[in-house]
């Protein structure tokens, strides 16, 4: 095509050179090199860090955060927020252990005391209702942003208060215990060796990867993201695509809090208070923007890793926790700074 | 959403004060004898049950040897756990061969906590002191622990027993409900009418006391009213507005307010204070005497009532260097700790600190933490 | 004469692109001087350079005969340059007069800024500028494109710049607003201010300007005197070839009616429009700013539903509640404000070009990465759009090019209907040319097209009917063989017409 | 819309005045403060003893520090930047300026370093924001760990207490109103008429409503954005200095979700997150009702195990009011 428009000669990104650099200098790459660094720095100071036992261990505990960052990545590169997932979390852990403990399906009711029942909620069927409540709470959330047109931020940080004062309000502040065995295989459990919430924290982040990078929904979040008018005068159903998001996010909360009461074993109210700034701090030391439009579940990835590895790393080197959150800190902004200036430096956007 | 969980309403239980948990209660016997013999009265009588904490498997003998010790407290940053570890360090120099770290999230959450104990495991120390965020929430990491041979001990807040060998309990929570209690009456006479500003209702060791208060009011004091009882978190300037909220509310009607922690304590105080109703308003409650000696010198707060966490943080560590040194096994009925001397051992795998302590304007300048 | 401002040997070049080389201009006190250039010929960037936005990497600008760098739009307003861009920089959220005066608000002695002052005065300009129907108090973000650019106007002249730079400033004015603008023009010209004037359009260089400077791919080819040179000599500077036809009109055999509205209705702009666009059918829709046009448009396109009234598509009543069902009832709309309603700018030209198409192209809502790819290549191609690669993010294109991109992502959705809201603004002749002999070809192949347009000869031109819209309703229709200047005018403006 | 069209022509000064009228009853403040006296005098039917002048001051004062630093977040919103640390930096600088008095440093000085301090943190925020274009998230999420962790790291959470009483500023009544609510109300009315009598105040707008334009007609963006965090560190070392001096003693702990209360307050009070729109009136008018919600639903006997949800639906029916509102006067978000 000598006679097509494109000045081949003077394209830089054609030129496989230019393509190489492109990639090497790509958020996810820069994002990964910061992580190699800090934890090859962190395994000299300890031993014990680079161990399997360990890196499983961290595998476990990072689960919660990894799976409600993946939604999230998807709402901030939309332009939006979910401050509430840390009060959905708790909603769902305790409709999760106060269903199965209050309801009576027969004679249908809420058991008070001294009430006699029949056939108790099966535990199976509280966890659906759990995930279900965290899908339902996720979708207000996206009904009252999209056709009230409530910003994210001020409808999030209501329903923060509001789920998570209906999680004290339900369970009157007790918490529920005792489940039977089976029900903590999830969460302190293996699978061939590997923690159970690996496997999940790998399934999930890759059907998210996929689904944001592959598929046209992916694509039109972008675009939403960047110019929300232009991606609705595209014909892209804005509304629709953005509540499934936030459908997606109460969803993986409620999941996230049915891992961790398996592993932890209990419900509390309280559970999950403040993961969202954790959260939001790992999608964005990830490379997501938080102006929308830019953003990868890798780079999510890599952000929870990073933080979960430095906590890990800097306390096995024992550094205490009041000096960890002052480095956490530190590398955050640092990582940003870096990859800002070195995206600005190789001109791509 | 919204609307189905309101129509949930009246489920809130009426029997209980809000904020009391619904485990079985204990109150002691009425006044008559002085707080202090009473509470150790109590732990004799007691017929003994049968040791129910666990053991560390097959740990190293270390008896005599030098031992690491790490601390994880409910998080770190306030005075209540700075004072324990200051009387662990204390402990440590004393017997010479322990080092003892402390480290813990800087916020009291479960999951970090969770975190720090694992990370530590890792790191493979002899032994883990604790204050539980949840007892049954932290229960599987102990475990893991115990299971690898290290040694885990429990202080300020349990855990399930099976999840650590032995539990230094600071005051019994009937204990400190009665005294609690007494100081109201003793203060405001035996039918006051008082409020309650707690931490959250959530908390563990706080929805116990309120419990044990409740059972020993109502069986004491029938004439005492609870007006109510409202969460401020662990925030100063919630705990005053709360406080001052109550105030207004029930103006005349109130004689006296309870802080359940050394943050609503200080601040009630101070709204007391602010208020102008110094004498009028007693404000009772647990906090650490550095936090309440402007109150106390200025005479708006008699007296507070705490175990003193020094020792709390210096007893643990010198049960955990028993426990090493096989000197304190699941037969033992006491333990020595250094200057506070025999320590009885009371339901099963509890170490008594003694009974709570009372802080008035005659001790509180003897203690700095 | 003395020579206010002074370019030369300017060189600016972008990652990949030359956008300028050794380029040279100048500007006398009171004179208007066109720009003239392709699309993508380095006009803007030019006109950036002398506003202080870009810094040149090579060259020298004087500014009455004294050598000057501007580091920054600040520096350049100093030195007494105002401009208007291409691309509306306004701030929705501020009123009109705030929007005028920012940075420069009138103060009282306190050093406060005086309101009322403000107010007074954001009226007065615009009285100048003749506009007496505008509240000085409302937000500019609701209002339209015509509207909005003459704030831009007002705005520059509250500033009251020795060198005013226009960037295509009536490309989204429809006729009557470009006469008012002219009488500005001229009357600041009287003042001595000095103008640098770019348009595509033209007719205008003639009636306005003075001299006239044409770039071509970032080159100076020359200056004349609009009085020494003619269209054709202009264009052949421009394009480097001659161009036989402007409006190409190849006349289509006209089929069954495609797409017909019935009394359609959706306060507060379209009041009662019912018109039928028949197969191979080019229709005209001429009016003011304001007269609904685009609503009209975005009603049908279900961007807006419709309250009242029905659409027919092949003569079956239809249900459109967004534009996804309008699309796939074969209708696409090319919206008139590119920036904010036709492109997704930080995006590529690829994605660009496939996000109207995405479903289709992709394989069970998995895009295929080929197809779009040479989906996009073919209509880079097609509309031989001036982009280094499909990679290329579509901000950094000149605005012409961001345009043709608009209209290749529409036609990738091959529609039936094709809906243009001004489709030819800020196009150069040449890609106008293009444009117009591509919609030409679109209809021959019984594609039925309604063109929204300001731009009366080009509405004249196209159309094999002309409807006139007024106040939210259908105030005329012609067939071509009727459709003059004049006619079509009256009908824009009569008796209540013209805005208040 | 098109009635918007009709009362303009230069003649109406009469019209203007009435569209002035129109305005402030259609304002976001105007329905912050008619729902702030309706729930005040439907709680105060309920329990008298709510309208009793002791609890209306506490109104006013509970949340009056957090106003304070409302106000300064209102500028970080509105200039399109939010700030997470408010809560970390009033921990420390509450901490710093009691230990400077404890120290002997006359009060005064004590009172002055947190303001100045304040001021150099919001440099430093503002710095790395506009110059070195870290999003404000970013930096003030790692900033408020860093501080956290710094403060623990130093003073292990010793109380600090013993401070002279001409230090406990919060503490002066004149005229039996507390110093906190003189603080709210001035600064509120200080930084109203800079918001809309100066060219700074415009220029927030501006930058927040479209930084490229601003940048565009001459703004320096980023000299604005700077200014904005030194402004907004400013606000929250006088907020750090009322919440010191409020008790006897200083806890050295950051106050828990405080930057949620004061963003709260912010976007409550009609600040759009997206920037460039916002009163300031309006964020000091919600967090007196945030904080009047509080009290009340203890006054009404609400169980107090389901106070935070009522606190959620009563936030969200507030701003759902203020968008109904701009959806009548077709203001887009
Ligand atoms: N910021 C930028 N980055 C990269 N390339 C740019 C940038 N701005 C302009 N260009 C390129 O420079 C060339 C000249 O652009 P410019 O906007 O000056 O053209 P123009 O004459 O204004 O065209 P039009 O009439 O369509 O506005 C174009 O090829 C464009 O792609
Ligand atoms: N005199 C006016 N002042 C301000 N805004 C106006 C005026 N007249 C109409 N508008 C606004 O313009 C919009 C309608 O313009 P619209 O773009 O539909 O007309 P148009 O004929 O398409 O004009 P354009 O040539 O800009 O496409 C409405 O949103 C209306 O609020
Ligand atoms: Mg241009
Ligand atoms: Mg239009």
């Amino acid at each position: 095509m000598a006679q097509t428009p494109l000045m081949l000669d003077k394209n830089p990104e054609q030129s496989t050179g230019g393509r190489l650099r492109k990639l090497l200098l790509s958020q996810e790459v820069i994002l990964f090199i910061i992580m190699v660094v800090a934890i090859g720095l962190l395994a000299t100071r300890s031993d014990r860090f680079l161990t399997q036992d360990n890196l499983l261990t961290q595998g476990r505990l990072m689960a919660e955060i990894a799976l409600v960052a993946l939604p999230m990545t998807f709402i901030i590169i939309t332009g939006g927020i979910d401050l509430s997932v840390g009060a959905i979390f708790g909603l769902c852990a305790i409709m999760l252990g106060w269903t199965w403990e209050n309801i009576c399906l027969s004679p249908i009711a809420i058991k008070s005391r001294g009430f006699e029942c029949a056939v108790n909620m099966p535990l199976e069927v509280s966890i659906v209702l759990a995930i279900l409540i965290g899908i339902l709470a996720g979708l207000v959330n996206g009904w009252f942003i999209v056709k009230i047109k409530v910003p994210p931020l001020i409808m999030t940080l209501a329903t923060l208060a509001l789920y998570r004062g209906m999680a004290e309000g339900i369970s009157q502040s007790r918490s529920v215990r005792g489940y039977p065995d089976w029900f903590y295989q999830l969460g302190q459990g293996d699978l061939f060796g590997i923690p159970t919430q690996i496997w999940l924290i790998i399934v999930f982040s890759i059907i998210s990867a996929i689904w944001l990078s592959r598929t046209t929904f992916g694509r039109s979040l972008y675009a939403i993201g960047n110019n929300e008018t232009g991606a609705r005068f595209s014909g892209i159903a804005v509304g629709r695509q953005k509540m499934i998001i936030y459908a997606f996010s109460g969803m993986m909360a409620g999941i996230a809090a049915w891992i961790f009461v398996s592993r932890v074993s209990t419900t509390r109210s309280d559970m999950g208070s403040g993961l969202e700034l954790d959260v939001i701090a790992a999608v964005v030391l990830g490379g997501t923007s938080i102006f929308g439009g830019v953003g990868s579940i890798v780079g999510t990835l890599i952000g929870v890793v990073t933080i979960q590895m430095l906590k890990n790393g800097l306390s096995l080197a024992g550094v205490t926790g009041d000096a960890t959150i002052i480095v956490v800190g530190l590398v955050l902004i640092a990582a940003v700074l870096i990859n800002g200036f070195i995206q600005r430096r190789s001109g791509a956007r | 959403l919204a609307t189905v969980s309101l129509g949930l309403l009246p489920a809130a239980a009426q029997d209980r004060w809000d904020g009391a948990d619904d485990l079985p209660t204990n109150p002691l016997a009425c006044p008559g004898a002085e707080v202090e013999e009473m509470a150790e009265g109590e732990g004799e009588m007691m017929e003994m049950p049968a040791y129910d904490g666990g053991a560390a498997v097959d740990a190293p003998d270390l008896a005599g040897q030098p031992i690491v010790l790490v601390d994880v407290p409910k998080l770190i940053g306030i005075g209540y756990f700075a004072a324990t570890t200051q009387g662990q360090q204390e402990a440590a120099e004393e017997l010479g061969n322990v080092t003892v770290t402390t480290d813990a999230p800087t916020d009291a959450n479960i999951d970090d906590q969770i975190a720090f104990i694992e990370n530590y495991i890792a790191q493979g120390v002899n032994g883990i002191l604790f204050a539980a965020n949840d007892p049954v929430a932290i229960a599987p990491v102990l475990r893991s622990a115990l299971e690898q041979g290290i040694h885990v001990v429990g202080y300020d807040a349990n855990s399930e027993p099976d999840a650590r060998t032995w539990f230094v309990n600071q005051a019994e929570f009937n204990g400190i409900g009665k005294s609690l209690i007494d100081q109201m009456a003793a203060e405001r006479g035996e039918d006051a009418s008082f409020a309650i500003v707690t931490s959250t209702f959530t908390t563990p060791n706080q929805a116990r006391w309120i419990a044990e208060m409740q059972a020993y009011q109502e069986n004491c004091y029938p004439d005492m009213t609870w007006l109510a009882t409202l969460e401020a978190q662990e925030d100063n300037t919630l705990s005053f507005n709360q406080a001052t909220t109550l105030i207004n509310q029930y103006g005349e009607e109130l004689d006296g307010i309870f802080g359940m922690t050394s943050v609503a304590t200080p601040a009630s105080a101070d709204a007391v204070t602010q208020a102008g109703l110094c004498g009028e308003v007693a404000v009772v409650g647990l906090a650490t005497p550095n936090a309440m000696k402007p109150y106390v010198e200025s005479g708006c707060v008699q007296s507070v009532v705490l175990w003193n966490p020094v020792d709390l943080g210096y007893a643990a560590v010198y049960v955990m260097r028993a426990i090493v040194d096989g000197t304190l096994t699941p037969e033992s009925t006491s333990v020595e700790a250094g200057r506070l001397g025999e320590l009885q051992i009371v339901n099963g795998s509890e170490v008594l600190l003694g009974a709570p302590f009372v802080y008035n304007a005659d001790n509180i300048d003897d203690f700095d933490f | 004469m003395s020579e206010l401002l002074e370019l030369a040997g300017v060189t600016k070049s972008f990652p990949g692109v030359k956008a300028l080389q050794e380029a040279q201009f100048s500007l006398r006190a009171g004179e208007v001087h066109a720009l003239l250039g392709e699309n993508g010929a380095g006009k803007s960037t030019m006109i950036k350079i002398v506003s202080g936005v870009y810094r040149p990497d090579a060259g020298r600008i004087l500014v009455n005969g004294q050598a000057v760098q501007f580091n920054n739009p600040h520096e350049a307003k100093s030195h007494g340059v105002a401009t208007i861009y291409q691309e509306l920089s306004l701030y929705p959220e501020l009123t009109v007069a705030e929007n005028i005066f920012l940075g420069h608000c009138p103060r009282t002695r306190f050093g406060l800024i005086d309101w009322a002052e403000t107010h007074r005065r954001a009226r007065e300009i615009l009285e100048s500028l003749e506009i007496h129907d505008m509240d000085v108090t409302r937000k500019v973000g609701s209002m339209t494109v015509g509207n909005r650019q003459r704030v831009e106007i007002a705005k520059a002249l509250s500033q009251n710049a020795k060198i005013l730079i226009m960037d295509e400033p009536t490309a989204s004015l429809s006729e009557a607003d470009v006469q008012r603008l002219f009488e500005i023009v001229r009357l600041l010209r009287e003042r001595g201010v000095g103008i640098i004037y770019i348009s595509h359009r033209m007719e205008e260089v003639f009636e306005l300007a003075d001299r006239v400077t044409v770039l071509r791919d970032g080159q100076y080819v020359g200056t004349r005197h609009v009085s020494d040179v003619n269209e054709a000599e202009l264009i052949q500077m421009m394009v480097g070839r001659t161009i036989d036809q402007l409006f190409p009109k190849l006349d289509a055999e006209i089929g069954q009616p495609v797409l017909e509205v019935r009394d359609l209705v959706r306060p507060p702009l379209t009041r009662g429009v019912s018109f039928t666009l028949r197969a191979g059918e080019i229709v005209g829709m001429a009016g003011l700013v304001g007269s609904g046009r685009s609503e009209v448009a975005q009603v049908i396109f279900g961007i807006n539903p419709p309250v009242r009234g029905e659409i027919l598509i092949d003569g079956k009543p239809v249900h459109i509640r967004n534009p996804g069902e309008a699309m796939k009832k074969g209708i696409a709309y090319v919206p008139e404000d590119r920036g904010s309603q036709g492109l997704v700018r930080a995006m590529n030209v690829r994605q660009n070009m496939s996000l109207a198409v995405l479903r289709a192209l992709a394989r069970a809502n998995f895009i295929d990465d080929k197809r779009e790819f040479s989906l996009a290549r073919e209509m880079i191609e097609r509309l031989n759009i001036k982009a280094y690669s499909t990679e290329q993010i579509v901000n950094k294109l000149s605005g012409g090019n961001q345009q043709k991109i608009v209209i290749g992502k529409w036609l990738a959705a091959k529609p039936r209907v094709l809906i243009m809201d001004e489709p030819t603004r800020g196009i150069d002749v040449g890609a106008k040319a293009e444009i117009h002999r591509l919609m030409s070809t679109l209809a021959q192949q019984g594609m039925a097209i309604l063109m929204i347009s300001s731009e009366l000869p080009e509405v004249l031109g196209m159309s094999d009917r002309v409807l006139v819209m007024r106040e939210g309703r259908i105030a005329a229709e012609f067939p071509r063989a009727q459709a003059t200047q004049e006619v079509i005018a009256s009908a824009m403006m009569s008796q209540t017409g013209a805005a208040s | 819309m098109t009635s918007v069209t009709v009362n303009q022509s230069n003649n109406g000064s009469t019209k203007r005045s009435a569209g002035l009228v129109r305005k402030i009853v259609s304002s976001q403040e105007f329905i912050l403060f008619v729902s702030l006296i309706a729930l005040i005098l439907t709680v105060g039917s309920i329990n008298g003893n709510y309208l009793r002048p002791n609890n209306l001051i506490s109104i006013l004062q509970g949340n009056a520090f957090a106003a304070v630093a409302a106000l300064g977040m209102c500028l970080v919103i509105i200039s399109g930047n939010i700030d997470i640390s408010v809560g970390s930096v009033v921990g420390v600088l509450a901490v710093i300026s009691g230990n400077v008095v404890i120290a002997g440093v006359p009060f005064w000085i004590a009172w002055l370093v947190p303001i100045v301090l304040g001021a150099l943190v919001g440099a430093l925020i503002g710095f790395l924001v506009a110059y070195l274009r870290i999003p404000s998230i970013v930096v003030t999420l790692g900033l408020a760990s860093i501080i956290k962790g710094g403060l623990i790291l130093v003073t292990s959470g010793r109380e600090i207490s013993g401070m002279p009483a001409e230090f406990m500023i919060s503490q002066f009544r004149p005229l039996g109103i507390p110093m906190p609510i003189y603080f709210m109300i001035v600064l509120t009315i200080i930084m109203a008429i800079i918001m809309r009598y100066t060219a700074f105040g415009r220029s927030i707008y501006a930058v927040g409503g479209n930084a490229d334009a601003a940048r565009l007609s001459g703004i320096n963006d980023r000299r604005v954005v700077l200014q904005v965090f030194i402004i907004n560190g400013i606000f929250v070392g006088i907020a750090a200095l009322l919440f010191a001096t409020q008790l006897q003693i200083i806890r050295a702990t950051v106050p828990a979700n405080f930057e949620l209360l004061v963003i709260t307050a912010a976007v409550v009070g009609g600040v759009s997150i997206l920037g460039g729109v916002g009163t300031v009136v309006g964020a000091t008018l919600a967090a007196i009702l945030l904080n009047a919600i509080n009290s009340s639903l203890v006054f009404v006997g609400i169980s107090p195990y389901w106070m935070r949800a009522f606190q959620g639906i009563l936030i969200l029916v507030t701003v759902l009011a203020d968008l109904l509102r701009r959806r009548r006067q077709g203001i887009g978000l």
